[in-house]
């Protein structure tokens, strides 16, 4: 039976059977279904996932077994036909000959679009990832969502999601990529939006939606630019034309384009990324998108969704390789929001915001991977990608099984120490931990690790200083992952135990459904890193992308592209270990610790008036400081600091913390020496740094003063001008006539003497007129 | 063929004729009348597509059939110029010649669809007379079906004109409360347009009489002979062209011309405000495609540029604006002005993907913004009220018209898988590969502003739709006060077969769009194939130059 | 054919207008002079209304009209000028009286002289019939019912709106645009100096005096006439008779409905608010 | 003598007595006055057609005038009896009460200053009198100061 499936049903099984769960479940789903409805998904994707796993068992039997570098195997299978438009574009001399198939009399090339679907080892690997993590969420919602009124439609828009990564994955050609690019937009628009009557989440999927469409504008014009320069839409060769990524382009037959029009493409396409993986300019959706339910947050904001813009760069790493340029500034955006999310994680008290800007950050070192542009960089970027996606899914989904027993509340101030209360999410939520912070069995130090040796290598071959910069940068990130994963992990699961009233009685372990995806997430999160790094059997895997195998050539038949740098390994290790000390030391035991530094790095000595009341026990005034500053709402930006740790100076009754004494020494010295660092920001009385980092920087009210504002001023203005100018000019034009008869009414006066003169002067007027004109 | 074609465009008149009688019989034997009417043409329709589909006869028209209408035989007496003496002994000939081709296939074919629609959403909107609504509509029909298959100059005015009427009477008469002013604005501003036009079309027509001595007024006629004899004197044609212009960028509501249209809208009953936004808006983009483009090639080179920024100005007015309205129908009547940007920028962009692209487009437009036109009804019918500030959640209170909502909002705003994208998609193409045809590294001219600003009125479509829709259907319930108990209930089996026909369009051009551009294509290329001609050939220096080679190149 | 041309083939009408040349400027410029003495003098007349300034505006109007009259070709035997203009005279001084005077009984019967003057005139040009006729029945039958009615309607003989014309403006203004309108058909008459006896009205020539001529000036000038009449002209004749029976039968039914509504002032019926 | 100058001559005369009848019609205010200068119109308009009559030798002209006395003679009918009515109504032959027919929110149109009557210049006509006496009007319709 398994051989008698053959790659193209199989091919089309994967997106048809989620695709068929969305339209049972939304059909059966509200009258019949109601309690049940989420057997149709579940048994889609668990089929579309077996599926998804033969197709890449069968896929490496057909790949070429001599382990040569560079041979991009590919097979295409095409539905039908989208768009056709014969002889559409006559490539005049002028653009770049070389790219477009050099017909012989420039014979007009026809814009053809259709609906084929393609299979390669990228392909296949995601489609691998994709379905397995969506199958594990999916059967975690059964238990998260029970009882809610909307059970069946959760679970239509989930498999209609997972059909719309699905084939986004699977599609060969940009305008179906953008096809189902807005595909997942929209879905996880119906997702966030899941709960509407909440304000709140429509206004974040709007805004998600949104921000995704910036991105795909500048997609978009990416693709019509392609269009131009390539006079092709299609990823593969087709009988007429060179496709972009085609193997005659990569036979060398046809070359890519370079320079100005080359780094405009893949900027733009870059753009497009930015927006769907929440890079730096367009990131502000994901923290919002934590309105919608948790197992959405899991699969669509951590795994599957935020990862197509990667896909996408790496399926185009060749013209991103013929653009070095936007290869270069890829790896810095990456790098920098790596950095930024990462400080801003370092504040935040909502548990699934922490993980949402770690998962941005994540994504950043996946972009700074993919940034280098060499085939380590990609595969490195690739199999980060691949990790992260099991762990965050299961910290997602241990943070939903909290949610569920805290009777959804997600402020990590409001409660403590239930490592008792959750056992097993507090296990598989520390794996978890571990695998982010990048702790050595683990597979996150496997993939960070391989990313921090692309840029090491880069570092030396090129002998660009940028490129040191950026792996500081990346170390720095690395540090503050595992600072704030373990400070969320401590803050949640240690300290004195504290459950918030709405738990109310079912303050518990999470059910079975629950809690089984997590332990298979966990397990996977721990031995998948290993398993792949030490067979190289990833690396190897992807080579025989057609995409990647021309960078393999290049690099030459090493076979192993990146080859294991200890000392990177060792510093990694270091700070990550480093990172899970100084979070220990300061939200391990009791807070003072804690209190003191917050005081120091809120300038809290600068207005003495302000004591900074306890935190602890000021629950009623954490409540009163959680509306000033809530989990995504706008911090008042003038606002004073929200000084709501406890101080140090009225005792506390739960005697010394552990390390009392030192305690004391360092405050005295990091005053002294904060002081004199932040001397600079001591000007800057209202806004410091602990203030920047909650406020994320304060993008979002940047965003709002700057676009939204504006372009709302402006709809008002054209309004009332299209009211004022253009109705008014029409208006008066259609009163003229009555204003001219209203004048000559008046010559009226019913009076026979004067309609005697005027009939005189029409007499006159003639006569005039006829010896004048002499007819 | 000719035949079905004769009975489609026959039996509206013949149904509204026989009205009267019907009404006698009571309100719900007319509905039923009108209902079985428009099926009937449906069907009949639909058969003609099928047939035009299999035979798909390229440029030359489907299913023609030519009576001699307005001729006369008199005896030998010039019109214009008395040296030329026409061959024929016939002075005038006007003909009933009706036809298919390619062009207008869709559009005819859409306004039984819309038809459908409009009757079931306002079977119970309607109580006073609704005889005389019906047979308004009907006409309303009859004229739309007309105009989109008149082979004849005349005949095309006649329907041109003809539509005019039903429509002022359903406005002035079941309107809203400036029905009046609404009405004679909307009928005056059009009319004014169109004695212009009127004008330009005479113009030709005697132009070509002069020139190739045959005085006809059938259009394929004309595009052929002047093709061969173009208007020389460039003023000339260019004055020509305005005149065409001016009654067509009425009808299309171009970025100045527009005001009547919210107006329209907003006071036309639901079925009105349907086939006005449905049908007759995609009068003038077809007129421009049918007599503008192909018969006055040098001038709409030249004017392209200038009719592209107007357009573009258009597309993002139109958003801007209905960004800022409270009103839901006028909110979703600026939409359509954006969308009809849209089309004239595939259009002037002159090339095959954005002429394609164009027509795609006003289908589109017409199912989308005809569907959003039906579900505002069906809430106005529930709420008496189109302020937006009234609702909030209406999700929860009316969730199977809010997933319609949902799903032709995506529809409008160009979501791929539905039908808005395709058309978008080759539009947005066209206008780029206008406007990067010559050297890559060019400077950045003025097509290039267009076709990225054209991109950005994407964006802002998608803001101002979703904004509304999170507005109205998102958060807390709200009702507006009106409501005294009794709760409004969701939408009845009428409602849901108003809106099915066209969700099924929706999903069929957004899945396999192909099946629509198959016939398209060839005849729009056909029609502007000359003017892109004259574009390319001068390699687009700046107008002014380009104005004065083309005056010396006139042949 | 040039197109462009047939656009603007009706505007372009140079070459018909005839250069009014300088020739005649002396000319026109005598007659400016005659057209305002005769609009001062009858304006003296009608608005102002002392005794001094009536008998300078009679001065006035005659001296403008004799100006005028000696820009036309002189009748040539002597005697047929001054029997001609001295009938002219007798036509137009009268018709000057009857406009100025302020009793409109006077008015009708200087109007009555006139049409002795006209009636004059019209038998020097051998209109026989017609001379007779405007005697008779115009004089005698029109002007006579003018009479009843002025007496019916005035007893007084004279109201207070006979003395008051309009304003001096109007009055100025009717007198000038009348003056103006003979004088340029004076002007249009008189020969212009250079040009061979062509007026700018190229008068069209006469037709053959040889037949017709004499048959109109044949002394059986009624005879001829009434040949004419009854068959050239018959249905004419037969519409006069039906018009004035039906003058006949309006005239006597408002009068008798008039009557009745009038029966007797103050019965109730008030008058309607008539200013 | 020549046919052209008799022509000139005699038009001239009609038009002198056609502009005659014009001054007395817009300017006088008696209707019958004005009814008068109609006529006088009407004969100035006669003449010069009898010497174009005369000057072309054809009867056309002549016919015409004949029929001009016949219109003429109706029109007097009718126009005075219609006269003798609006005496009757509007009180004095005055042209200026009848503006009835003016917009509403015009003025109408009045003399401004109203010349004194002065008396002493006039010599009435001593009319012998004739049967019943009239019914004098009363004295204000004389004098009065407004129209």
């Amino acid at each position: 039976m398994f051989e008698a499936i053959s790659l193209r049903t199989l091919l089309i099984l994967i997106p048809a059977l989620p695709l068929s769960g969305a339209i049972l479940t939304a059909i059966f789903g509200p009258a019949i279904l109601r309690r049940q409805s989420h057997w149709p998904t579940v048994l889609g994707l668990a089929a579309s996932c077996i599926c998804s796993l033969m197709l890449a068992v069968k896929w490496q039997g057909q790949l070429p077994q001599d382990g040569k570098a560079g041979q991009g195997v590919e097979e295409v299978v095409t539905l039908w036909e989208w768009v056709g438009i014969p002889q559409a574009y006559a490539p005049s001399p002028a653009t770049g000959l070389a790219a477009i198939a050099a017909t012989e009399n420039h014979a007009p090339l026809d814009f053809r679009i259709d609906v084929s679907l393609r299979i390669d080892t990228l392909t296949a690997t995601m489609l691998v990832m994709v379905t397995l993590i969506s199958t594990l969420v999916a059967v975690y919602s059964v238990g998260y969502m029970h009882g809610d009124e909307g059970y069946w439609r959760f679970f239509s828009y989930l498999s209609l999601f997972v059909f719309s990564m699905t084939m986004l994955v699977t599609v060969s050609n940009f305008v179906m990529l953008y096809v189902f690019w807005e595909g997942v937009g929209v879905c996880s628009y119906l997702l966030i939006g899941f709960w509407y009557r909440n304000p709140a989440a429509a206004a974040a999927g709007k805004k998600a939606f949104l921000v995704n469409r910036v991105g795909d504008f500048g997609f978009a014009l990416a693709l019509f630019l392609m269009w131009m320069t390539y006079g092709s839409l299609s990823f593969h060769d087709t009988d007429t034309v060179a496709g972009v990524l085609g193997a005659r382009r990569f036979a060398g037959e046809l070359s890519f384009v370079g320079g100005g029009v080359g780094t405009a493409i893949c900027l733009l396409l870059m753009a497009g990324a930015c927006g769907k993986s929440a890079q730096f300019p367009l990131h502000v959706w994901l923290p919002d998108a934590m309105e919608g339910p948790t197992p959405v947050s899991a699969l669509i904001h951590a795994a599957t969704m935020v990862t197509a813009g990667v896909y996408m760069i790496a399926r185009c790493m060749p013209l991103f390789v013929a653009a070095p340029q936007a290869a270069w500034v890829v790896a810095w955006i990456g790098a920098g929001t790596a950095l930024m999310a990462g400080l801003i994680a370092l504040t935040q008290f909502d548990l699934k915001r922490v993980l949402a800007y770690s998962t941005v950050s994540q994504l950043g070192y996946m972009f700074l991977a993919l940034g280098m542009a060499t085939l380590g960089g990609v595969t490195a970027g690739m199999f980060h990608l691949f990790t992260h996606a099991f762990f965050k899914a299961l910290l997602f989904l241990g943070a939903g099984s909290v949610m569920h027993a805290m009777g959804n509340v997600i402020d990590m101030r409001r409660f403590g120490g239930l490592r008792h209360r959750l056992p097993i999410t507090h296990a598989t939520f520390a794996i978890g931990c571990l695998a982010l912070a990048g702790i050595f069995p683990l597979s996150g130090f496997w993939s960070k690790d391989a990313i921090l040796a692309a840029v090491h290598d880069q570092a030396h071959a090129t002998g660009a200083s940028s490129y040191r910069v950026l792996y500081g940068m990346a170390m720095g990130t690395a540090f503050l992952t595992a600072f704030y994963t373990f400070r969320a992990f401590f803050m949640t699961f240690y300290g004195p135990q504290r459950i918030p009233e709405e738990a109310g009685h079912h303050a518990h372990e999470s059910p079975k459904v629950m809690w089984i995806p997590l332990v298979v997430l966990a397990l996977f999160a721990a031995l998948v890193g290993p398993m792949l790094e030490w067979t190289h059997a990833f690396a190897h895997w992807l080579q025989y992308t057609p995409s990647l195998a021309m960078m393999a050539q290049a690099a030459g038949a090493t076979g192993a592209p990146a080859a294991f740098h200890w000392d990177v390994a060792v510093t990694s290790t270091a700070v990550a270990v480093a990172g899970v000390a100084l979070a220990a030391f300061l939200y391990l035991g009791h807070r003072r610790e804690v209190a003191a530094l917050q005081y120091v790095f809120r300038f809290g000595w600068m207005n003495p008036s302000e004591a900074p009341s306890d935190w602890e026990s000021a629950s009623p005034h954490a409540a009163a400081v959680a509306n000033v500053t809530r989990p995504g709402g706008h911090p008042t930006v003038t606002g004073h600091c929200p000084s709501d740790h406890p101080s140090g100076s009225h005792g506390h009754e739960h005697g010394p913390g552990l390390l009392a004494l030192p305690a004391r020494l360092l405050k005295a010295v990091g005053c002294g020496l904060w002081s004199l660092l932040t001397l600079p920001l001591w000007l800057g009385q209202f806004v410091s740094p602990y203030q920047m980092s909650h406020s994320k920087f304060f993008v979002d009210e940047i965003y709002d003063v700057l676009i939204v504002g504006p372009l709302r001023g402006l709809a008002h203005i054209s309004y009332v001008l299209d009211r004022v100018l253009v109705d008014g000019l029409v208006n008066g034009v259609g009163g003229l006539p009555v204003r001219l008869g209203g004048w000559l009414r008046k010559s009226q006066r019913g009076f026979v003497s004067l309609y005697g003169l005027l009939t005189v002067v029409g007499m006159v007027l003639v006569v005039v007129v006829s010896f004048w004109w002499g007819v | 063929m000719a035949r079905l074609l004769l009975q489609t465009l026959a039996l509206p008149f013949l149904a509204a004729l026989l009205m009267p009688i019907v009404a006698r019989l009571g309100d719900r034997a007319v509905r039923a009348w009108t209902l079985l009417v428009t099926l009937v043409t449906l069907t009949l329709t639909v058969s003609l597509c099928r047939g035009y589909l299999q035979e798909s006869p390229g440029t030359d028209g489907f299913a023609v059939s030519d009576v001699a209408w307005l001729s006369s035989h008199a005896t030998e007496m010039p019109l214009v110029a008395d040296g030329a003496t026409g061959p024929g002994t016939a002075i005038w000939d006007i003909r009933f010649h009706v036809g298919l081709d390619g062009l207008g296939l869709w559009l005819f074919a859409l306004a039984p669809v819309l038809m459908l629609t409009s009757i079931l959403v306002s079977w119970e909107a309607i109580q006073d007379r609704p005889a005389w609504f019906y047979g308004m509509l009907l006409l309303l029909q009859g004229g739309c079906l007309g105009v989109f298959a008149a082979r004849d100059l005349i005949l095309f005015y006649v329907f041109f004109e003809f539509t005019l009427l039903p429509l002022f009477f359903l406005i002035g008469i079941w309107g809203s409360e400036q029905r009046e002013y609404a009405a004679t604005k909307f009928f005056l501003y059009t009319l004014a347009g169109s004695l212009f036009t009127f004008l330009g079309l005479l113009a030709i027509v005697l132009w070509h009489y002069q020139q190739v001595g045959v005085l006809t007024f059938s259009i394929p006629a004309l595009t052929a002979g002047l093709t061969e004899h173009p208007i020389a004197p460039f003023g000339l044609q260019l004055a020509i062209f305005l005149a065409l212009f001016a009654g067509f960028a009425i009808k299309v509501p171009l970025f100045p011309l527009h005001t009547w249209l919210p107006l329209a809208h907003v006071q036309a009953p639901t079925a009105g405000s349907i086939f006005l936004a449905g049908v007759l808006l995609k009068i003038g983009t077809y007129g421009f495609l049918r007599f503008s483009v192909p018969m006055l090639p040098d001038a709409t080179a030249a004017c392209a540029p200038a009719l592209l920024w107007l357009s573009v100005i258009g597309i993002l007015y139109g958003a801007l604006v209905a960004l800022a309205q409270t009103d839901i129908k006028r909110l979703i009547a600026y939409s359509s002005v954006s969308h009809l940007g849209f089309c004239m920028l595939g259009l002037f962009a002159l090339n095959r993907i954005g002429s394609s692209g164009s027509v795609l487009q006003m289908v589109n437009h017409g199912i989308s913004t005809g569907a959003l036109f039906a579900l505002v009804g069906m809430l106005y019918e529930r709420y008496h009220t189109r302020e937006i500030s009234a609702w909030g959640g209406l999700a929860r209170r009316l969730p199977v018209l809010s997933c319609f909502m949902f799903l032709f909002t995506f529809s409008s705003i160009g979501l791929p898988l539905l039908n808005g994208f395709a058309g978008e998609l080759l539009v947005l193409v066209g206008m780029f590969q206008r406007a990067w045809q010559g050297q890559l590294a060019e400077p950045f001219t003025q097509l290039k502003w267009i076709a990225v600003l054209s991109v950005v009125g994407v964006v802002l479509g998608a803001w101002y739709m979703l904004w509304l829709v999170q507005r109205v259907f998102f958060g807390p319930l709200r009702e507006p006060h009106g409501i005294h108990g009794v709760p409004v209930r969701d939408l009845n089996w009428r409602e849901i077969a108003a809106l099915v026909p066209l969700a099924v369009l929706a999903f069929w051009i957004g899945i396999y769009p192909q099946l629509f551009l198959r016939p398209i294509q060839p005849a729009v290329d056909a029609l502007t194939h000359e003017a892109q001609g004259r574009w390319e050939a001068v390699d687009r220096p700046p107008l002014a130059d380009r104005q004065a080679f083309l005056l010396r190149r006139s042949r | 054919m040039d197109w462009s041309g047939f656009l603007w083939a009706a505007a372009d009408s140079s070459e018909l207008a005839t250069p009014i040349g300088p020739a005649c400027a002396c000319v026109a410029g005598r007659l400016l002079v005659a057209v305002a003495l005769a609009a001062l003098g009858l304006w003296c007349l009608l608005a102002l209304d002392s005794k001094w300034t009536r008998r300078g505006g009679v001065g006035l109007a005659a001296g403008g009209v004799l100006l005028m009259a000696s820009q036309l070709q002189l009748v040539q035997p002597w005697g047929d000028w001054l029997g001609f203009w001295l009938l002219a005279a007798l036509a137009v001084l009268p018709a000057a009286a009857m406009i100025v005077s302020h009793r409109p009984v006077y008015s009708a019967i200087w109007f009555a002289v006139s049409l002795l003057g006209v009636a004059s005139l019209l038998l020097w040009q051998g209109a026989q019939f017609l001379g007779l006729a405007t005697m008779v029945v115009y004089a005698g039958a029109i002007v006579v019912t003018f009479l009843f009615v002025l007496m019916l309607a005035l007893p007084a003989g004279y109201g207070r709106y006979d003395r008051i014309s309009w304003g001096k403006l109007p009055v100025g203004v009717a007198c000038l645009v009348a003056s103006g309108l003979v004088g340029l058909c004076v002007w249009g008459l008189s020969p212009a100096p250079g040009a061979a006896g062509e007026s700018p009205w190229q008068l069209a020539k006469p037709a053959s005096t040889g037949m017709l001529s004499e048959d109109l000036l044949h002394p059986a000038h009624v005879a001829h006439l009434g040949s004419h009449l009854f068959t050239e002209y018959l249905l004419a004749i037969e519409l006069a008779g039906v018009l004035l029976l039906m003058a006949l039968v309006g005239a006597v039914s408002w009068m008798a409905q008039a009557q009745r509504y009038w029966q007797v002032p103050g019965d109730g019926v008030e008058r309607t608010d008539h200013v | 003598m020549s046919d052209t100058a008799i022509l000139q001559n005699h038009l001239f005369v009609g038009a002198v007595l056609f502009a005659l009848g014009l001054i007395g019609f817009l300017v006088r205010r008696n209707v019958i006055v004005m009814f008068l200068c109609v006529e006088l119109m009407l004969q100035g308009v006669a003449l010069s057609l009898v010497s174009w009559s005369r000057y072309h030798g054809d009867w056309g002209g002549q016919m015409l005038v004949i029929f001009i006395i016949t219109v003429a003679a109706c029109e007097a009918a009718l126009g005075l009896a219609l006269v003798w009515i609006m005496a009757q109504r509007g009180g004095s032959l005055d042209i200026a009460i009848w503006q009835t027919l003016r917009e509403r929110d015009q003025a109408p149109y009045t003399d401004r200053e109203v010349p004194e009557e002065d008396r002493s210049v006039e010599d009435w006509p001593q009319l012998t009198p004739a049967g019943v006496e009239p019914v004098h009007p009363r004295e204000e319709d004389m004098y009065r100061s407004h129209v």
